[in-house]
């Protein structure tokens, strides 16, 4: 059978659904040694800022159950270095690049949103809202007051090229999410991401210590799987036309299926990328094998399929 | 997908033995014993498909043969629920294997004198380092501690390998009573050394490098840091390190190491962010830092 | 080592810390087949509604990676039969109850306090939030909203016997649970405990559906206890006074010391009772063993420890 | 605690044989094997310590055998994570079992006739019940059904215990080509049966009790309910059955059941809450059926 896997991001059109998810696989180099970086849909790129950043303390990480806590604190080297050395790089492999970008302030955003879409080839621009407001007093994420998420993506949608989508990476815990991806789609996003990881902590049991430093970290993998799928679901069921990446535990092509029968146009893979580098690949060959056995001809045909009764029984 | 990449295999493991206080697991994997060079390590999934413990453990690779094509072996102590399950698989039983990852050692290019200190586990990649120096001619001289002498390392292969081997264990029950950097300096005099390596925990390479340091002999350490991917995705295992330029940076201790020039890493700042680190709060960069980083790749 | 077990929770004396989460093990009754009920803590009871209630349709649960779905909508007999059958059982074994409630408004919050804290024999009263609000237009629960929560702590706190200590029931996915833990406190909570199911999802990849009816359900497992004990860790170190009843993914001895070095007084076991139906005298076992093998002596200075540097190190 | 409660045990796997489409484990558990009564079930944790499948399995008991104490055999058919893993196990390997659980099959108290109607691997625990109902002087008939010939049930051991044994198959490929219920109608005419017995999907149970209600002849269900605790604490297993009283009550069927009255079982509501179900929403009960819920007890 000759399954149609395009799928549509707004104006951007991806050959099929599977990406990386941002901060999960770098721009795409270290991954290419385990498979073809050009035959998934797309590379997320880890969330760029304007200036290098050295990230967070170590320890970084902690190993959860079906999950990890992680907090690298957007370390980077800047916009610079990746507009001159790592997008060429994907870029000249094939690949297609979402570019994941992070600001300090509205004014970081803008500047941001243009010079990343000024760069040939750039799909999609990913707007990371998990980031520190400066003008929230208790120190919370854009993403945790729909009116300043939705300032975010206003901005960085005026400052990008018209013809380059913006996405809206949203978090699952918030008060709403539906009224946080209503108030980001009238800023005039594209489509949504969803979601970054979950506010979380484990504490070392033999230093009785916090595991990670800084104490809360952010929990991803197969463990917030259904916090993302409820995500997706509700969103997708408020705003049916707006195309979704989902992720949070994807591990398998059954888990695309999932995501996408529950909303999502398209499937981030994240933790799994550190678990098995050639994920991306396998998920596309599973969720195309089961596609294939169910007999859908269209990926697109998927979406919000759990929305209606009686598809693809 | 290029040719000295690392590769990804479900390989049979062909058999799991106890040596004193360690597993030691010989795997049939060619792929990865053909790119093997000394000091790179594996990393293993744990677990089966559907366990709840997701990250892969990495492991120096200990050893090497030619035998079904290529196998691969490396040794371990149970720590938590990844060694507890590894030290459980029988031969036939399939593992998830990546690798070799990391930067190896770097050889020297003349037959020049090395000393060799390992502290507990951490001794295992001295071993196929051990061989590779002898290839070239060098000498080689073994330093190994451990806690107790159940988890001193193969000390009959190091005595065999090398001109002399030292052990020390914490409580004396194995060689001397103390730490490996108690007889290092007597060492590097008696064996006139020109090069130490290194691998075992941090405290123990930062006293390494000090010693060494204070004899003026050049160091290459191996460090165990926790590690999520070990491909250079996750920016979980970065350690503070000093660059040629002087800049220091949060590098990736999976794929910019586990192998770093010990004076170049800053012992002292591990666990933290020093303030002069490139990014961190507060940095101001030059242009030409800046530049200079575009210019540098991923190793 | 004689280890001193006992903890407090407010007024009430518990002879340990380890209890049953409300509605993981009915009121004692199936689980004493598998062990002796009045070793344990407490037995927190299915939390028990004014009238019998036939709760949700059918699928009412799907497995999750490290977690489950479920959704049972609070099935059981009334206070009635409760009173009358069910916790006399209980305490007739030598058991502690804590017994959990939940009303369809004020008024009934107010009788259940009142009926319940005049039978003889209860330890403590716990107040499930997680219950829609009929006051609110979109359904929501009453935890979701502090007003809200501290309304019904306060009309349970005037009804209920002043020697019976009442602790509200709170979610982890609420805007703040510190703002909504100091408001249940202000409203004269005498604890907290936390954190009650999160809200999910999952589809069922055969039938392309929600897998449990009516497509939302609550995490609960091994998989959320990052996110309770980010919660314990943060209530805590904001109100350090208040006693908390920590749960979430509780399986072993060892994440009994997670949640009490997070701050926790007691801890609670809950879907770990449906895969081991002797976990609670195992968790025991090994909390105490742990505890031993620190050489603390007393369990309840094991409170907080991760908020001190050095404790227990 | 109690001496016919069930026990949870950790029990080695004695062996684990290929059986058609079906596994079969026997697993070493004289507590749950000396408490046995036919159509009670055990549940069985999957995956190890460390899985992330964290609920129990549950398997209908096949046989129990005196040997070694005494031992409990299950059969099953591998449907997803938990049954694929059961059929990795291997001879000594433990397993965590709990049971045996549910409420059993009533038998009668005189010889009468019985017929015992199977769907799929819902055959497993007719047979222990045919040797019970044998041993009381009874005459068993067998009516198995399956979707294809390896998915039918022990059809040599059927044929042996029963005084007749009618096989159906979906696809033909053994027996009769349909259902169960194509027969049993003929099956019960010719056997005179007094009553029937039934184990297998919802559909297939309704129909049965159909049948068995045309001809006036009583009916047990055994019902195939997900289950995540097994032992009446978790309410997930609920469906909607008719008390004694006349009130239908939302059941648990790992406690209450697995077998009921098939009469009794509201089978056009399941999944469903009827509105006249006790407590359903906008249900009003009586003082007097709130009395009475009082005097029921848990089973
Ligand atoms: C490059 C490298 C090479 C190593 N080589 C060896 C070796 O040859 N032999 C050997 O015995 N050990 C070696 N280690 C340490 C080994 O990886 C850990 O012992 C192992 O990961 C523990 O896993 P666990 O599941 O038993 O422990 P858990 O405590 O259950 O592990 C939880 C998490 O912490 C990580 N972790 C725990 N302890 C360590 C540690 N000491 N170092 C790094 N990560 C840790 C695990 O990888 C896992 O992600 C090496 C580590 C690194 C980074
Ligand atoms: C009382 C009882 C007796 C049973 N006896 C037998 C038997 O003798 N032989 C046999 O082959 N099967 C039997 N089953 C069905 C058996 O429990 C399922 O096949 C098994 O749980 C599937 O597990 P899995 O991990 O392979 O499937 P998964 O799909 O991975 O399981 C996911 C979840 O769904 C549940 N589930 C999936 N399928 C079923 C099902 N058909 N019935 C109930 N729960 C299900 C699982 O228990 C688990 O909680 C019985 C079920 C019940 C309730
Ligand atoms: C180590 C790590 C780093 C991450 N970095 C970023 C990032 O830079 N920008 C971002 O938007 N999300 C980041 N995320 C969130 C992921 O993109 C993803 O939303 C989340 O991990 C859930 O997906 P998963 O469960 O598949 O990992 C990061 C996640 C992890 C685990
Ligand atoms: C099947 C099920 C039923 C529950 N019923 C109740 C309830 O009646 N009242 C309540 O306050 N919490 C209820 N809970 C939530 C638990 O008490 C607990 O807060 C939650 O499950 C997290 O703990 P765990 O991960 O250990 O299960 C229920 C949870 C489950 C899984
Ligand atoms: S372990 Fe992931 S970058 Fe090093
Ligand atoms: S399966 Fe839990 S009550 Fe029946």
């Amino acid at each position: 059978m000759n399954t149609d896997l395009r799928i549509r991001l707004g104006p951007a059109e991806l050959p099929n659904p599977v990406v990386t998810a941002a901060g999960c696989a770098g721009a795409g180099r270290e991954l290419a040694r385990f498979f073809d970086i050009s035959t998934i849909g797309a590379v997320t790129t880890k969330s760029v800022m304007l200036e290098p950043h050295a990230g967070r303390p170590a320890p970084r990480m902690a190993e959860t159950p079906s999950g990890m806590l992680s907090t690298t604190g957007m370390q980077g080297p800047g916009v610079d270095v990746f507009l001159q050395r790592d997008l060429p790089w994907l870029l000249s492999r094939g690949g297609r690049a979402i570019v994941s970008i992070a600001g300090t302030g509205m004014g970081e955003f803008g500047e941001l949103a243009r010079r990343v879409s000024e760069a040939d080839g750039v799909s999609a621009i990913e707007v990371n809202l998990a980031c520190p407001d400066p003008a929230d007093p208790g120190g919370r994420y854009f993403v945790d007051d729909p009116a300043s998420a939705a300032a975010v993506v206003s901005t960085v949608r005026s400052h990008a090229r018209s013809d380059v989508p913006v996405l809206a990476k949203l978090s699952a815990d918030v008060p709403d999410v539906v009224e946080l991806a209503t108030a980001c789609v009238e800023a005039r996003a594209d489509g949504l991401s969803m979601i970054n990881t979950v506010r979380g902590m484990a504490i070392d049991t033999r230093t009785l210590r916090p595991a990670v430093a800084g104490g809360i970290g952010g929990l991803s993998g197969p463990a917030i799987r259904p916090l993302a799928v409820g995500c997706v679901y509700r969103v997708h069921e408020a705003l049916p036309d707006v195309p979704i990446v989902g992720m949070g535990g994807v591990r398998t092509g059954e888990d695309a299926v999932e995501f996408m029968a529950a909303g999502a146009s398209a499937v981030a893979v994240g933790t799994t990328n550190f678990s098995d580098p050639s994920a991306c690949a396998r998920v596309l060959r599973q969720f195309t094998e089961a596609l294939e056995s169910r007999g859908v001809e269209r990926a697109v045909d998927l979406v919000g399929a759990a929305h209606r009764s009686g598809v693809g029984a | 997908m290029s040719d000295n990449g690392p590769v990804q295999i479900r390989c049979p493991v062909l058999n799991v033995r106890r040596v004193d206080a360690y597993y030691a697991i010989t795997v049939v994997a060619p792929g990865v014993a053909e790119r093997f060079r000394s000091g790179q390590f594996v990393t293993v999934g744990v677990g089966g498909d559907h366990s709840s413990t997701l990250l892969r453990r990495p492991f120096a690779i200990h050893d090497v043969k030619p035998d079904y094509g290529g196998t691969v072996e490396f040794l371990f102590a149970v720590r938590g629920t990844g060694t507890a399950w590894l030290s459980e698989r029988r031969s036939r039983d399939l593992l998830d294997v990546v690798g070799p990852l990391g930067r190896p050692f770097p050889l020297p290019r003349d037959p020049v004198n090395c000393v060799l200190v390992g502290g507990g586990s951490g001794s295992a990649p001295l071993f196929p380092l051990a061989q590779a120096l002898r290839r070239r001619g060098c000498r080689v001289d073994f330093v190994l501690g451990a806690a107790s002498s159940d988890r001193v390392f193969s000390a009959i292969t190091a005595r065999r390998v090398a001109e002399t081997a030292v052990f020390t264990t914490d409580d004396g029950s194995f060689g001397t009573r103390g730490q490996v950097t108690d007889v290092l300096g007597r060492v590097i005099e008696e064996a006139r050394s020109d090069a130490v390596y290194a691998c075992g925990p941090m405290p123990m390479l930062r006293a390494v490098t000090a010693v060494a340091g204070e004899h003026g002999v050049p160091v290459q350490v191996s460090v165990e840091e926790t590690m999520a991917c070990g491909t250079g995705i996750c920016m979980t295992c970065v350690i503070p390190v000093v660059g040629e330029d002087g800049v220091t940076r949060m590098v990736r201790s999976c794929v910019d190491g586990p192998v770093f020039r010990g004076e170049r890493v800053r012992f002292d700042d591990v666990g933290s962010i020093p303030f002069d680190a490139l990014g961190a709060p507060g940095w101001k960069g030059s242009k030409a830092a800046r530049a200079a980083e575009s210019a540098r790749d991923i190793a």
